[in-house]
């Protein structure tokens, strides 16, 4: 079974999305259980990934490969680091959830909402495995279809023209790549990354590549100014929809950026790295204060999100500037590192807080803030949940949301001192719009007759949140075990920005 | 003397006329199967011209099959045009327009 | 004997136990359950840091520095937590458990009747275990930890009663104007990381002297003195913790808090521990007389202008509040002067004594029944005999009268800064000498006000109508109108205001001699022999009544207090009129004090509404606009138009067909003729 | 002189053309009562046994039959294999829906019988004569199948406009032969090839060649020789259009090959270039027309128009390479256009077309398997992957950069997004509208067509995974 864990990973739920889908709308009970069931199996499944991966040496580990199409060369291998593995985690954890978040709210064809999250956590371990660029796209693409049906069938009122930008604007992105991809393999004869990763290529070269990298995992985080899609998309997006967007999906742009432009055209990262940490420092501070003036909670979230993944592409450039200028590796590490804590964290963290956002549209069926106020009074655990994952959405020590940005604000400081000036300026904004949200929807005395009577979430919110509250706090005191998982593969992304091919 | 070129330009004249034939006229569209015949004239007195200068007989062979195509084409080219004609009382071209954009 | 790392970590969490059970089982175990618990963790505490001192101090244990566990280790970086236990840590642990305890018990009383009684007791456990973890810390990671903690159970508490809009106004602004401090904070961390690649205090001192000449880089040009920098960033979440100007504005307003809060967090432990962190790292601090200049002039204006707004305030606690800021810019000031002795020392008496203070403001409100306005109360001496008493010795102690700990501390900053010739030291002299004045001024008035003169509230019996316990409705009464007489308040709160008043009369008297000139601190704090001033000071101190009768000369502060008392009693016993004659003559002024310089607005117009203009403009302008409305709807719908402009060249028309081909073949032959050519 | 062997190598054609005359007879001669369903059986057996006679016995490398005039290789195998198969799909697909409207009658067979046959002669033709014939015999039964429906106006018009512009096209096309014939005096295809370098009349060898361009366009339609594509299309019965867009878009690709690579591979530089502008065209054209559209089939002609615009990207390459990705694309638009029709067919009952786009409404909920089906042919034809028309469009991008045409392979890029839009419109009606009040989907009862199209459908994800065979297959195809 060890031999093909990760294949296992990936297949199991989609194989297990077609007796969710056959049990049909008739049996819906049958089908929450038999996708609870194999979301669980999953995550078990993913829990074999920590003994089998060994942290201390690092490197991709266990590795498969068969060829696919051999007239191509395409392989379909694949193979694990530090922090896919971490990542996997993240998917397969956040499979669960939100399978018993969605339990009794989608009443209508729950088998097909169940069968395509299912369908959607096995494509998106694919492209946490994939190490060859034709599997990884493969996957990449394919996402985007059960998301696309998710945010069609089960959103909001402007649920098309969400899901219609989410997916055009996706796909735009990376056909790009794929254009780049071709023009390697017709290079290096090979999809193969690690291959691709040592093929010398001419600075012109790699900055048209970097840039077809650019487009497709910019849009993908999302970075300023191609983010637009998100907020559309996330607000239409039923509450599962809107958890694995933002706690997985956006992750695969930061992942993408380790994968291709890191490796791939480590020149051209080194050259147009102003560009992306410009871009980053951007989305914190403009962000910021868009989400500030936003009047539904799931945008404001959205946008904060936004935010928040600045960090990550910030905290991954900046290790050029830190490395190359400045020959500090042990920064970029810490800056490296920040950035995928950044990403685990926000996982947990958005997936909170959407849940939450989820909770109180089931009672209420409006997500403007001016609709809610004095949540507390009526629902006093609620508001402890929410209070908890705010603090963590501003980034309070001792909760995962200060780890990663604590990180990079260090590593950023090392490199220019404005640069983490700006990305400092978060602890104000970030408090700003999260906490103005929470004194708008949760404190002051009970505004309105719906809010009256609303009740305090159930056992099974409650699991909910309690799974996300215990994470964002476990890892927010102790990110050592963490850090530790990845950090042999970080050091080694970090040896790779030093590479030069020209 | 009548040389290869004259053929030619002949051919090409009768091309001419019969895809102006094909566009210019709005009216019948009797007279677009006679353009097209005329077309087929054209091609076959290219063929015939250039077999006969290239001291090759296949051209003219080719003609012939033109010649047996073009007869079934059209038998063809007046069946539909009766259906047209039962289905709209018209055979008139401008007036089938009912499927355009 | 060696400490151990067990009684430590007893002491941190045994108010965090507390805290979880009060808080997630308050409804099994019930209101005495919950301040039980919560009360026991604290004697845990508080028993042990008594303990630890004693250690410390006279048991000759050695100063205790280790990491409990590892944050993260990335390359040459390494993050901990852990505890550094000296004789400056272990007196902030006294104070913070001892305080934190009293208030503990005299919450009992004063939330009596409160829903959230249980809330309650949770939140201030969960405040006295993150100010520990913030004064035990070794490292800065930790000590950042602590700093935002006590924020966010600052935020907690000052909302407490959520269902006011001012609270859960005046909690966000707490929290929004700390953050803007930890936002300075954040970056001097980021610095000290850079300039000596460590976290650890230890380490970070010893290599603290490399700083020297070392620059950074702010533009291609500008270069600042590394420490200058890493000092000033440092102390701006100082200024926010602190309440220094010009980020002073959120301690008036947290007033809205409940009383005990305001004692605690607000007063004795939290809102010092700004002062504790720059004494902590004095031995940066010494690197860098930029730096203290800075603090010494942010301190003295802080000591003066905010004292003046106290003189105006009718609302009783909002005086003690303005008094507490002016004392806080004592504090700094005496750090700007490297009197960092002077400053703990002031720290640890002005915990006692405005705790104090606060705490019979508070009992006082429970008398009057939650009434705070000071011009309906009067003449109260007589109901509350223990309250009345307590809280002179807490004036006598605030106004610094001989003998009192206030006195000790006060004097000994004023004098360190006469001593000393740092850059600003003129401006800062006068400031702290009209500062005792000004405090004197408002202390009087706040007790005569309250305590003294003719009764200005009548009580007029309601019938069937108990007693007032909901805290969170002003307007159940008339101004100046009591369901029933006022009277003392239960043992709960008198006890504890007791307790405090011992400290505050004695604490001074006794360890103003090792503390200020004993070196008492040994190593915690550093102070170059050229900033030595408290050491010059020493030089020629003779004993601590000594320093008291010296005290009495009329020609230093002690004349001004004179001075404020004669007036202050002249206007409030004999002519109460003449305050308002006062006020009319003076009236641009009392305006200018009475909107507290206008700062409050001045900020909300510029960052509150400000920033929502910017944003709703980079909303509404950029997202919507420009990159939604042209780029993507605006290519989409072009590309509509063209396609309907497209489709009509599908006529319909045969010939309009065979038009095409022929255009087809037309274009061929030309492109091949112009390829030809 | 003619051999035996000659006639063994042609034993699928000869064989057909007899089977054919067969079922003629039959239909004539056989009761009323029992003509259909037989006809309907007996012809899909008869192309069940074409297809074993083309794979069986398979020379390897290449044979010719009548000195040239007729070529058996690898790529005349594999286009006549999925021409026949498709037939086959196109039978079972069409059944229900012809006897729905009183048009199950033995021509739909013979005709479309002959029409394959047409469309074997045409990928195997040797000869500019055997291009010809072949071609004539394609178009002219399909002339007759668009007119099938003998009571439809617009059946009627759609032929007409057809007949006209084929007439048209194939005029063209031996205009340009004659020239072509003219500048190298022969009309072998192989002889041809070896004619051209030393042939005395360049110019008028590229006027035949470009006149000759047009008549492989208008077979493909590529833009601008499209127009025909959507009248017809959206005119013709539904199972006839079925078959018009899938078995003669191979029989196209293969004319293509023969003329342009094999007969005039030497001119390439000419003709890649036009081949570029007519590609540009018709990606253009196809994807934005499409948009607007709100009858399905008229949609799905549009989007034929635009995948003939990325097939040509495959053959703009004119190397084996592109030859192959263009023959891959080729089949693999074949197969998604039948299922695509397939599904229109299975839904459409007598007195209801099912072709407008609007008929789709809330699927879904009625029959969710259909809806998936049709779900797998738009992401397809989208080109999204994992399904099987993403690596057709990965195979003829790959193609046209390795030509170094770089720009091509961007302007395809960007009009496969444009393209996204209308086929996620179509999803969009089935999976996230409400079905209107009133209207009711019945699905066709008929097994055998739902077994088909399902296999069909699936074959779209099955292939997405599986494809490595069949490019190796279309490769070796050509590398001989």
């Amino acid at each position: 079974m060890f031999n093909h864990l990760l294949s296992l990973l990936i297949w199991l739920p989609i194989a297990g999305a077609v007796p969710v889908l056959l049990a049909g709308s008739g049996r819906p009970n049958l089908a929450r259980w038999l996708s609870l069931l194999m979301a669980i199996l999953t995550f078990a499944v993913s829990l074999f990934l920590i003994p089998q991966y060994n942290a201390d040496v690092g490197g991709m580990q266990l590795a498969e490969s068969h060829v696919w199409i051999s007239a191509l060369n395409v392989h379909y291998s694949l193979a694990v680091d530090g922090i896919s593995v971490a990542l996997i985690l993240l998917t397969t954890f956040v499979g669960i959830l939100v399978i018993i978040g969605a339990w009794d709210v989608i009443q209508d064809n729950p088998h097909q909402y169940m069968a395509a999250m299912l369908v959607l956590e096995g494509l998106m371990i694919g492209v946490f495995c994939a190490t060859d660029a034709l599997l990884f796209y493969v996957f990449f693409e394919a996402m985007l279809i059960p998301m696309f049906i998710l945010i069609g069938i089960w959103g909001g009122p402007r649920r098309v023209y969400a899901t219609l930008k989410f997916f055009i604007y996706t796909f735009l992105g990376s056909i790009f790549m794929l254009i780049g991809l071709i023009y390697l393999y017709l290079k290096a004869g090979t999809f193969d990354l690690h291959t691709l990763a040592t093929l010398p290529l001419t600075l012109t070269e790699q900055s048209w590549l970097f840039f077809a990298f650019l487009i497709a995992f910019a849009v993908k985080v999302p970075m300023v100014p191609v983010h637009t899609w998100l907020p559309d998309a996330h607000v239409e997006a039923p509450t599962g929809g809107s958890v694995v967007l933002a706690a997985v999906m956006l992750k695969i742009g930061g992942y993408g950026f380790l994968r291709f432009s890191l490796p791939i055209v480590p020149d051209a990262s080194a050259q147009f790295a102003w560009l992306v940490i410009l871009l980053s420092l951007i989305a914190v501070v403009y962000i910021g204060y868009v989400a500030l003036v936003q009047e539904d909670m799931k945008k404001l979230v959205a946008y904060s999100s936004v935010a928040h993944m600045g960090f990550v592409t910030l905290g991954i450039f900046i290790g050029f500037m830190l490395v190359r200028q400045f020959g500090n590796t042990d920064a970029a590490r810490l800056g490296m590192q920040g950035a995928m804590v950044q990403m685990i964290s926000h996982g947990f963290i958005s997936g909170a807080m959407f849940s939450c956002i989820g909770v109180l549209y089931d009672r209420m069926h409006t997500r403007m803030i001016k609709d809610y106020g004095g949540v507390i009074n009526v629902m006093p655990w609620f508001g402890f949940f929410y209070v908890l994952f705010a603090m963590a959405n501003c980034g309070l020590p001792g909760t995962s949301g200060f780890v990663g940005e604590f990180m990079v604000i260090l590593a950023s400081f090392s490199a220019n001192p404005w640069i983490a000036f700006f990305a400092a300026f978060t602890l104000i904004i970030g408090a700003a719009y999260t906490l103005w949200l929470v004194k708008r929807v949760l404190w002051g005395d009970v505004t309105n007759s719906h809010v009256a009577e609303m009740k305090d979430i159930n056992g099974r919110e409650t699991l909910v949140l309690g799974a996300f509250a215990a994470l964002v706090l476990i890892v927010g005191i102790w990110p050592e075990p963490l850090t530790h998982l990845m950090n042999s593969s970080v050091t080694q992304l970090v040896q790779l920005l030093a590479v030069h091919k020209v | 003397m009548i040389t290869l070129s004259h053929y030619i330009v002949l051919g090409a004249i009768l091309f001419c006329i019969s895809v102006a034939g094909l566009f210019i006229n709005r009216k019948n569209v009797i007279v677009l199967l006679m353009a097209i015949e005329l077309m087929l004239l054209a091609v076959n007195i290219n063929f015939v011209a250039f077999s006969r200068f290239n001291h090759d007989v296949a051209g003219q062979v080719f003609v012939f099959f033109i010649l047996t195509v073009a007869a079934a084409e059209s038998a063809i080219g007046l069946a539909i045009l009766v259906l047209l004609f039962r289905n709209r009382s018209t055979v008139n071209v401008a007036e089938i327009d009912s499927m355009k954009g | 004997m060696e400490l151990s790392s067990s009684i430590l970590l007893t002491i941190a969490l045994a108010p965090l136990v507390g805290c979880l059970l009060a808080g997630f089982l308050g409804k099994q175990i019930g209101r005495a359950g919950a301040h039980s618990v919560t009360i026991l963790g604290l004697l845990i505490s508080c028993g042990l840091s008594f303990y630890v001192l004693y250690q410390i101090t006279a048991g000759g244990a050695p100063v205790y520095n280790h990491n409990v566990y590892t944050w993260f280790e990335i390359g040459k970086y390494t993050a901990s937590v852990g505890f550094l236990i000296d004789r400056l840590t272990a007196m902030m642990m006294v104070v913070v458990t001892f305080v934190s305890l009293l208030v503990h018990v005299y919450t009992i009383g004063y939330m009596a009747d409160d829903d959230g009684y249980q809330r309650f007791f949770s939140y201030i456990s969960l405040f006295t275990f993150s100010m520990l973890m913030l004064v035990m810390s070794n490292n800065f990671l930790q000590l950042f930890f602590g700093w935002e903690a006590v924020g966010l159970v600052s935020y907690l508490l000052i909302g407490f009663w959520y269902k006011r809009p001012t609270a859960i106004f005046a909690n966000l602004k707490a929290f929004l104007v700390n953050r803007v401090g930890d936002f300075g904070f954040l970056l001097g961390i980021a610095a000290i990381l850079y300039f000596l690649g460590t976290l650890d205090y230890a380490t970070a001192f010893a290599s603290a002297p490399t700083l020297v000449g070392k620059t950074l880089a702010i533009t291609q040009h500008v270069q600042w003195d590394a420490a200058t920098v890493i000092c000033i960033l440092l102390f701006i979440g100082a200024m926010g913790k602190s309440a220094q100007v010009p980020l002073h504005v959120w301690l008036p307003d947290s007033m809205e808090g409940p009383t005990p809060i305001s004692a605690l967090i607000h007063a004795a432990t939290m809102v010092t521990a700004g002062i504790f962190m720059v004494a902590r790292m004095s031995p940066l601090y010494e690197l860098s007389d930029t730096a203290l200049s800075f603090v010494l002039v942010i301190g003295a204006t802080g000591a003066l202008f905010t004292g003046l707004i106290g003189i105006v305030q009718n609302d009783i606690k909002r005086v003690v509040a303005y008094s507490t800021l002016s004392q806080l810019g004592y504090m700094t000031v005496a750090l700007g002067v490297s009197a960092y002795a002077g400053a703990v020392f002031h720290l640890m008496t002005h915990a006692f004594f405005k705790a104090l203070l606060f705490l019979g403001a508070g009992s006082v409100i429970i008398a009057m029944h939650h009434e705070q306005d000071m011009r309906y109360m009067g003449g109260l001496r007589k109901y509350m005999p223990i309250t009345w008493i307590t809280m002179w010795v807490g004036s006598l102690a605030l106004v610094a009268v001989p003998f009192t700990s206030g006195f000790y501390s006060k004097d000994a900053i004023i004098e360190a800064v006469g001593e000393s010739h740092r850059w600003g030291s003129g401006y800062a002299y006068f400031c702290v000498m009209a500062g005792a004045f000004v405090t004197a001024l408002y202390t009087f008035r706040q007790m005569y006000l309250t305590f003294h003169g003719k009764e200005r509230f009548t009580v007029v019996e309601h019938h069937g109508h108990g007693h007032h316990d909901d805290h969170d409705d002003h307007g159940h009464h008339k101004p100046g109108e009591l369901a029933h007489a006022p009277h003392e308040s239960p043992w709960v709160v008198t006890l504890p205001l007791v307790l405090l008043a011992i400290p505050s009369l004695l604490v001074g008297f006794f360890t103003v001699g090792p503390m200020l000139f004993g070196g008492w601190f040994g190593g915690a704090v550093h102070v170059n022999e050229v900033n030595n001033v408290l050491g010059e000071m020493g030089a020629h101190f003779e004993g601590a009544a000594g320093m008291a009768l010296h005290g009495f000369s009329l020609f230093g502060p002690f004349g001004l207090v004179l001075l404020a008392f004669a007036i202050q009693t002249y206007i409030y016993l004999f002519n109460p009129s003449v305050a308002d004659k006062i006020k009319s003559a003076l009236k641009p002024i009392w305006v200018l004090l009475d909107r507290k310089y206008f700062v409050d607005d001045i900020y909300f117009a510029i960052f509150a509404r400000g920033g929502v203009a910017l944003g709703r403009m980079f909303w509404k302008g950029g997202d919507a606009a420009v990159i939604d409305g042209v780029l993507i709807d605006g290519s989409a719908s072009m590309i509509q138009r063209i396609a309907s402009g497209v489709r009509r060249l599908q006529s319909g028309y045969l010939y309009h067909y065979a038009f095409a081909m022929i255009l087809g073949l037309i274009l061929l032959l030309g492109g091949y003729w112009l390829i030809g050519q | 002189m003619p051999t035996f062997n000659d006639i063994l190598i042609m034993v699928p054609e000869f064989y057909l053309v007899a089977a054919a005359c067969v079922l003629l007879l039959a239909d004539a001669f056989l009761p009323a009562s029992q003509r259909g369903p037989t006809l309907h059986w007996a012809s899909i057996f008869v192309l069940v046994a074409g297809i074993y006679l083309v794979v069986a016995h398979q020379p390897s490398g290449t044979v010719t039959a009548f000195n040239g005039m007729f070529i058996r290789d690898g790529v005349a195998e594999i286009l006549k294999v999925f021409a026949l198969l498709c037939t086959i799909l196109v039978f079972i697909y069409a059944k229900p829906y012809l006897s729905d409207r009183k048009l199950f009658v033995g021509e739909f067979y013979t005709l479309m019988i002959f029409a394959v046959i047409g469309v074997m002669l045409l990928v195997s033709a040797g000869n500019l004569i055997m291009v010809y014939l072949g071609l004539e015999l394609l178009t002219l039964s399909s002339y007759a199948l668009v007119a099938l429906n003998r009571d439809s106006k617009l059946s009627s018009e759609a032929a007409i406009k057809y007949f006209v512009l084929g007439a048209l096209a194939s005029g063209m096309l031996l205009y340009g032969m004659s020239m072509v014939y003219g500048a190298t005096g022969t009309l072998d295809l192989t002889q041809l090839r070896s004619a051209i370098p030393h042939s005395g009349m360049p110019h008028l060898l590229v006027f035949g060649l470009i006149f000759m361009l047009i008549g492989i366009a208008f077979k493909l339609g590529a833009a601008p020789f499209h127009m025909w594509i959507p009248d017809v299309y959206q005119g013709s019965p539904t199972a006839v259009t079925v078959f018009i867009g899938s078995a003669p878009k191979l029989a196209a690709f293969g004319m293509a090959f023969r003329l342009l690579a094999v007969g005039m591979g030497d001119l390439s530089q000419h003709w890649q270039l036009m081949l570029a502008a007519l590609a540009v065209l018709s990606l253009a054209v196809g994807n934005l027309v499409a948009i607007v559209q709100t009858n399905l089939k008229r949609l799905l002609a549009y989007s034929t128009i635009s995948h003939m615009g990325y097939l040509l990207l495959g053959l703009v390459n004119a190397g084996p390479e592109g030859y192959a990705s263009a023959m891959f694309y080729a089949i693999s638009y074949a197969l998604m256009s039948t299922a695509a029709f397939g599904v229109i067919l299975a839904l459409s009952r007598a007195g209801f077309e099912c072709e407008e786009i609007s008929d789709f409404k809330g699927l879904n909920r009625r029959s969710p398997w259909m809806a998936f089906m049709m779900l797998l042919c738009m992401f397809s034809l989208a080109g999204v992957p994992p399904l099987f028309g993403f690596f057709a469009k990965l195979l003829v991008l790959q193609a046209a950069i390795h030509a170094g045409m770089m720009w091509l392979a961007i302007v395809g890029a960007v009009f496969a997004i444009i393209g996204l839009y209308y086929y996620l419109h179509v999803v969009k009606v089935m999976y996230f509208d409400k079905p209107d009040e009133g209207t009711e989907v019945r699905l066709q009862p008929d097994f055998t067509l739902r077994l088909a199209l399902s296999l069909n459908a699936l074959a779209l994800l099955v292939l997405g995974f599986y494809w490595g065979p069949l490019l190796s297959w279309c490769q070796q195809a050509f590398v001989s």
